[in-house]
């Protein structure tokens, strides 16, 4: 599919949309507060995010075509202005924020009647959706300060739905107080970062400030911001050793924040950081080579390693796929590492992936949730059997997250490698083939729990997913199987993504 | 759509619309066993059609698609890939026939599923040799592995599955850990997979690299079953004796050499190959494997498993003829493929019709049985005569071809392994034929069938014939060089001896 | 300035600082939670002081509503529902932490160097888009205050998300604390004995003066410190003066927590449509100068405020109290929704201890 | 430079106030100290509006000493009923209100 040709809004509404696609969940959020019902504000989170998803959409299509947007907020010409900033790599992420968030604010109908105590879901589907509209907002803002409100928006919220998973999993509450604590952590390291940027360079426009900080190199309140802004995103991002709140808060909080979360939340701090990496900071500074060389490259690895060992050892089923996370982000990062174009886009590419399979993934188990509780991994044994559909979904988002050809996940480990050997880094190569084994370990083990053992006399029988889950589900596990076949539309935003990044550099 | 495409297409789904097929009517037995044969004598017409086509210098190509620039799922068929398809798809028909039999005289349980694996077998067969990329065979390299897993594990005991985690572990493994990268590695260098006469890496990269991807993709190529990841072939055999037949005979372990030749001819070239210090120390490898192999096969009273530690020395006289700096090697490999695989399903089919008859499995248990198998046992000596490299059989000229290339190519101790492999295998191969039909009394001489009647009928026919094809390609086997010739990107004629 | 102010004005800096020190200090060092809280509440009220004397009044004003006042008396609520002193941890357990702390602080002095000398006019924030600001902000928006000039309109966005984050922390407190069971209140006071007569009396004539002060600084942002924010933080601290006199229940009658909630997530309809209201006419999001359309323009007469020979930005005016008035509406209602929930809990933290 | 005298006066009795308030030894005494505090600090800002010439400081002298107040009466409630939510004047209450 081209998106050059795709022509999904009006170009009034178009020229609109990059501020349409963050206000509308906004004010549907709010509307969610004020719905009379649980079921009334469900709706208004479907057609909340769908309609954030179409404005995505037609950002992305605008880009293809016109390359970077400016979108002016208040009439004010960045830097006295805030403008939002959408190139290719962002109009993908927020595509991927945008389905993810449409099909899981549809799952939630099924899901939070079973998760969460009904008084809470219409608070439940505002906080949601200003999780969603916080992210997207980040993807697209072209102000550092801006980019830490639109953190702040996506994380405040979800702190209390990670919480809200107590009527299920009483560990739901510590989760979330981790989550809090090392979130506030991160984005207050984050800001102190811009503020030592702003004091350097008396800007907080990115592009502004990538201008000013070209020769600022040298200066120790650029290199403090520095590593400020890359600790606190790494928080925030699950960068190991500092992803210790992300297996809890997967894990015990309702199954929509889990799959919502772990499409997103943490791609948008990595797409910042990258924003960061590769726009912000100045062309070849020392530090920022010593960064991705010394520091993201081998924490990536580590987390590759270690991470996929944890998820080998757990015990319980979405702890293993919450591990797993980390693990993929450590892949995303040693594409980073190789700072180039290629790595990059292969990084981002593996985002989306990621972002799909890790969707299914956790729906699929969410809707399986509606009708066991169950946690462990032999929970699960032989529900392939009463819940077929489901389970081949799961199958398809595994299968993808092992890197097995025709999903998605294969291309996406594919181009990492490719570039990593392009770049010369055979053992960055040798650390992803390794990962890939783990990997296939763990997803291994849970294939053959789910599909081959025979359920435990006495155990509570699964049940297929209602419509409303299966759907969304089907959808997900489609797009990992058919970006796998044709990964034209999120290759060409890759690519291009990266090569806009790269253009400004030498 | 042209025809060439149109072929391709069929090759391909026919399997797939038989394991479909094969589904839907898996509760009478009669229709399916009926499907299964039609199905297989489409697929061999088709695969007959394309290797004419081939033959003709007319080789069908499809594009199916493209999910990265450089990286598609294409389909481009070659003389190698074209023959292979023509074994496998004529094979499986034989094997249906002799599976029929063979099946419903053990009273096998999931006969269905069974059947439908092994459609689904073919479509990965299909898909291997008609690869235009490393890419796409890989693909289908890699769901031969998982169709066939239910069949290794078929009989559903602990050894079965204990040599089904085997079978897995080892080809996923080494797929992942030395193929996969392999393959990425070549993309990385030339910038995409395809095929190409005369070799895709010639020129572009050097000895070191070189060697760490050769070695990487003859490895990562574990179907190929050479030393030391071979571990999987032998425990295998506790599948029953059809599967045996086609997988670890022809379709599995042929797939596994079919890439290696595939490898060698198209990504490297005969003149790369020549310059690779890693191609001497692989033939070195091929060169113990075929006589370790073939030590340990004397040792093993099994027969099948005796049979299957012959492959293993066998298909590494096919990895040892791609290693080859000599481009005839490469004809001989494919030749080779081709013979062993006619005469070892014979091998493996009459092993099953001796455990079907009389439920002897043990080389120890057959003394005096040819009295009472006499076909059987006829079919099995001829196909040893084959093994062995004795004439009239034709896997002699293959055997011929490649002992000639090694010396052409000074590679005396792989040409010294060869021949010492060959005696060996007329130890362990040819007592067995003798000690049935010329040992007057033994433990097979008296009592009775386990299953009335001994042998069903269709299974005898079905031996038969490969017996007899053994003999029949003696004759054709200048054409068949003739028509490999272009793959080795030379005449045939300049360098036959 | 005066060399003598000058002067004061560092002698004033160190003193202030070295409280700042002792205090953090005492913080750290104490075991006992309510001292804590104390002493960050004085602590709040010293370097709300402190941004005085560094003459930044509007970031003073709501550094003391929220340091040194909400976020105290939420802070007791927090600690009703827990023990009243820390857990000792031992040392071994705090080595790590410690170092890391040491790092961060290890960079931020760092930091320090690469930073301009303080109130440097050649520094690049004085020089660069702050001076823009300083230069532009009375033609463009034609408000007297720079701060609300940029906080409303130039970065009105980044306004906007604060908002929403204010927003998103009423709704995560109602989720966690909002929906508990609620102990029956004991029944309002009145009977003879009122020993509280005098705060009694005192609380409810201050409550309206409160929201009229409020009022004040909700209005009067445009010209001094104050705004939106710090006048929804004060109109919601008159509602918790009313809370702790005469109890939560006579104030949830008043008030409801739904009422609240309402509030908070209409504060953000009102300040986003306004950006709507701006695209709909013709603009951009948040583009005041589209927020009126000429014919409502033509209809407001030229002498409204003040001088009418003087150019007036309208859009801008009302885009301003707008979206002022959005933000008091989420402010006050979050808080006070934050109190409720602190205050209502507490009542079954109670109630479940005596039940056992 | 009476205005800078009493500025310094303020200081020093600051730094006594921050003195009780970290020493306590009871928190009644830091409750006291903080509301001392609390109510010197609105007369140095006061001042410091007179010393930099920003009449409009007092605005913010206001807040503070409104602030002081519903904080100290939080703080004086949370102590007499270990709630914050109860009204404040029962009569009798179980508490012992009179005692």
């Amino acid at each position: 599919m081209q998106l050059e040709a795709l022509y999904v809004a009006q170009p009034a509404l178009t020229a609109q949309a990059p501020i349409l696609a963050i206000a509308v969940p906004l004010i549907g959020a709010c509307a969610a507060a004020l719905a009379p019902s649980g079921r009334a504000g469900w709706m208004i989170s479907v057609v909340a995010a769908m309609v954030s998803a179409w404005m995505a959409l037609a950002v992305a299509g605008e880009v293809m075509r016109e390359g970077v947007i400016l979108y002016q907020l208040g009439g004010f010409a960045p830097p006295a202005g805030i403008a939002l900033r959408v190139d290719a790599m962002g109009a993908l992420i927020a595509l991927l924020i945008g389905a993810v968030g449409t099909l899981a604010a549809v799952f939630s109908g099924h899901s939070l009647a079973a998760e969460v105590r009904p008084e809470k879901h219409t608070l439940f589907q505002a906080g949601f959706l200003l999780a969603q509209a916080g992210m997207v907002g980040l993807v697209y803002t072209g102000d550092a300060f801006n980019a830490f409100v639109f953190l702040e928006v996506s994380s405040i919220g979800t702190y209390a739905l990670v919480a809200a998973g107590e009527r299920r999993d009483r560990r739901a509450l510590p989760a979330a107080f981790n989550y809090l604590i090392m979130g506030t952590i991160g984005a207050t390291f984050y800001v102190i970062g811009v503020g030592f940027l702003y004091g350097a360079t008396g800007t907080l426009n990115m592009a502004d400030m990538a201008a000013r900080l070209g020769t600022l190199d040298q200066n120790a309140a650029v290199q403090a911001g520095f590593a400020f802004i890359v600790a606190g995103l790494g928080v925030k991002a699950a960068m190991f050793p500092l992803h210790g709140w992300l297996p809890g808060a997967y894990a015990h909080g309702p199954s929509l924040i889990s799959l919502f979360l772990a499409a997103t939340a943490t791609k948008a701090a990595i797409y910042l950081m990258a924003r960061f990496l590769f726009e912000v900071f100045p062309d070849g500074a020392a530090f920022g080579d010593m960064f991705l060389q010394w520091v993201l490259a081998p924490l990536g690895a580590a987390a590759v390693i270690v991470c996929s060992l944890q998820a080998v050892f757990a015990r319980e089923l979405r702890r293993m796929i919450a591990f797993s996370s980390v693990a993929q982000v450590g892949f995303i990062f040693l594409g980073f590492s190789l700072a180039n174009a290629s790595g990059l886009s292969a990084a981002l590419f593996y985002m989306t992936a990621h972002g799909l399979m890790k969707a299914a993934m956790f729906m699929a188990l969410g809707g399986l949730a509606i009708s066991i509780g169950a946690r462990r991994l032999e929970d699960f044994a032989g529900v392939a059997r009463e819940a077929p559909w489901t389970a081949v979904a799961f199958g398809i988002g595994a299968a993808s997250l092992v890197g097995t050809p025709l999903t998605m996940g294969f291309l996406a480990k594919w181009q990492i490698m490719e570039a990593a050997l392009a770049g010369g880094r055979i053992w960055i190569f040798a650390v992803m083939a390794a990962g890939s084994v783990l990997t296939l370990v763990y997803v291994g083990r849970i294939i053959e729990v789910m599909f081959f053992r025979e359920p435990a006399p006495g155990a509570p029988r699964a049940k297929e997913s209602p419509v409303g889950v299966l759907v969304p589900l089907l959808i997900l596990a489609g797009l990992s199987l058919w970006f796998g076949i044709d990964a034209s539309l999120p290759q060409q935003l890759a690519q291009a993504g990266a090569a806009s990044l790269f253009e400004v550099r030498p | 759509m042209n025809g060439g495409e149109l072929l391709i297409l069929l090759a391909l789904t026919l399997p797939l619309f038989a394991a479909a097929m094969i589904y839907a009517v898996g509760r009478m037995p009669d229709v399916r066993e009926t499907l299964t044969l039609v199905a297989c004598i489409g697929l061999a017409i088709v695969a007959i059609s394309i290797f004419v086509r081939v033959g003709q210098g007319d080789p069908p190509a499809l594009t199916v698609a493209e999910p990265l620039p450089g990286l598609a799922i294409a389909f481009r068929v070659e003389p190698l890939g074209a023959l292979f398809a023509v074994m496998a798809s004529v094979l499986w028909g034989v094997n249906s026939l002799f599976s029929i039999g063979y099946m419903r005289g053990r009273r096998e349980a999931r006969q269905t599923r069974f059947y439908i694996c092994f459609a689904l077998a073919m479509f990965g067969v299909m898909g291997i040799a008609f690869a235009a990329n490393l890419f796409t065979l890989f693909l289908f390299y890699e769901a031969l592995t998982f169709v066939t897993y239910p069949l290794v594990t078929h009989a559903g005991t602990p050894a079965a599955r204990r040599a089904g985690r085997v079978y897995l572990v080892t080809l996923v493994g080494a797929s992942v850990l030395l193929f996969l990268p392999g393959i990425i590695g070549v993309q990385s260098m030339a910038g995409s997979t395809t095929f190409t006469p005369g070799g895709l890496l010639n020129g572009r990269v050097d000895a070191a690299a070189g060697s760490v991807l050769l070695l990487l993709l003859v490895f990562g190529a574990a179907k190929a079953a050479l030393m030391p990841l071979h571990g999987w072939l032998p425990s295998a055999m506790v599948a029953p004796a059809p599967v045996s037949a086609l997988l670890h005979a022809v379709a599995v372990v042929k797939a596994g050499v079919f890439a290696v030749l595939k490898v060698s001819a198209y990504i490297f070239g005969p003149d790369l190959i020549s310059t690779l210090p890693a191609a001497t120390w692989i033939l070195w490898m091929a060169a113990g494997s075929i006589v370790i192999a073939s030590l340990v096969a004397l040792t093993k009273d099994d027969l099948k498993t005796r049979l299957a530690w012959s492959t293993v020395s066998q298909l590494a006289y096919v990895t040892s003829a791609a290693m080859l700096p000599m481009a005839s090697g490469l004809v001989a490999g494919g030749l080779h493929m081709v013979f062993h695989a006619v005469a070892k399903i014979t091998l493996f089919m009459c092993a099953g019709a001796i455990y079907v008859a009389t439920g002897a499995n043990r080389v120890s248990e057959i003394g005096g049985l040819g009295r009472r198998m006499p076909w059987v046992f006829v079919a099995f000596l001829a196909a040893s005569f084959a093994i062995v490299g004795l004439p009239p059989m034709a896997a002699m000229w293959s055997k011929f071809l490649l002992i000639t290339a090694s010396f052409g190519s000074g590679e005396w101790f792989t040409a010294a392994a060869l021949i010492a492999s060959s005696l060996l295998s007329l130890v362990f191969l040819m007592p067995v034929a003798f000690r049935a039909l010329f040992s007057p009394a033994g433990d097979g001489a008296g009592g009775e069938f386990v299953r009335p009647g001994g042998t069903p009928v269709t299974s005898l026919v079905a031996l038969c014939v490969t017996a007899a094809a053994c003999v029949v390609l003696f004759v054709a086997v200048e054409p068949l060089a003739d028509y490999l010739a272009p793959i080795a990107a030379v005449s045939f004629m300049e360098t036959a001896p | 300035m005066t060399a003598p102010v000058l002067e004061a004005s560092f002698a004033l800096n160190v003193a202030l600082l070295l409280m700042l020190v002792v205090l953090a200090a005492a913080v750290v060092w104490t075991r006992s939670l309510l001292a804590a809280i104390l002493l960050m509440s004085v602590y709040s009220l010293v370097s709300a002081t402190w941004l005085m004397v560094m003459d930044a009044p509007d970031v003073a004003f709501t550094e003391a509503v929220v340091g040194a006042g909400i976020s105290t008396i939420v802070a007791l609520g927090a600690i009703l529902l827990t023990r009243g002193e820390a857990v000792r941890v031992s040392w071994k357990r705090q080595v790590v932490p410690g170092l890391l702390a040491g790092l961060v602080g290890g960079l931020l002095i760092y930091a320090m160097s690469g930073l301009p000398d303080f109130g440097d006019p050649a520094s690049p924030a004085n020089s660069h888009v702050g001076r823009a600001y300083l230069e532009t902000a009375k033609r463009d928006i034609g408000a007297p205050n720079v701060v609300t000039a940029v906080l409303g309109s130039y970065r009105g966005f980044d306004t906007l998300g604060e908002t929403v984050v204010i927003l998103a922390a009423c709704i995560g407190v109602a989720l966690m604390l909002g929906f508990g069971p609620r102990a029956t209140l004991a029944p309002p006071a009145g009977a003879p004995g009122d020993h509280h007569v005098v705060l009694r009396v005192t609380a409810k004539m201050l409550v309206p003066l409160i929201i009229l002060f409020a009022l004040y600084v909700q209005f009067h942002g445009d010209l001094g410190a104050g705004g939106g924010f710090q006048a929804g933080v004060i109109a919601a601290v008159a509602i918790i003066l009313h809370a702790l006199v005469f109890g939560l229940r006579e104030t949830t009658a008043a008030i409801p927590p739904q009422a609240a909630r309402a509030v908070a997530a209409l504060g953000v309809v009102v300040y986003a449509g306004v950006g709507i209201v701006c695209i709909v006419n013709g603009g951009g999001f948040l583009d005041y100068d589209h927020l009126l359309t000429p014919q409502i323009e033509a209809m407001i007469p030229a002498g409204l405020l003040g001088d009418p020979d003087k150019p007036h930005h309208w859009g801008q005016y009302f885009g301003i109290l707008a979206i002022e008035l959005g933000v008091l509406m989420t402010v006050s209602a979050t808080m006070i929704t934050i109190f409720y929930g602190f205050a209502g809990r507490t009542i079954d933290a109670i109630a479940a201890e005596l039940r056992r | 430079m009476l205005i800078v005298a009493g500025v310094a006066g303020l200081i020093v009795a600051m730094s006594l106030m921050i003195v009780r308030a970290v020493l306590g030894p009871s928190h009644y005494d830091r409750i006291l100290a903080a509301n001392s505090f609390g109510t010197k600090t609105v007369l140095l800002i006061a001042l410091m509006g007179y010393l930099f010439g920003r009449p409009a400081f007092l605005d913010i002298a206001l807040v503070y000493a409104l602030i002081n107040f519903v904080t100290t009466i939080a703080l004086m409630k949370f102590f007499r009923y270990r709630s914050l939510a109860r009204p404040l004047a029962v009569a009798g209450g179980e508490d012992g209100a009179d005692g």
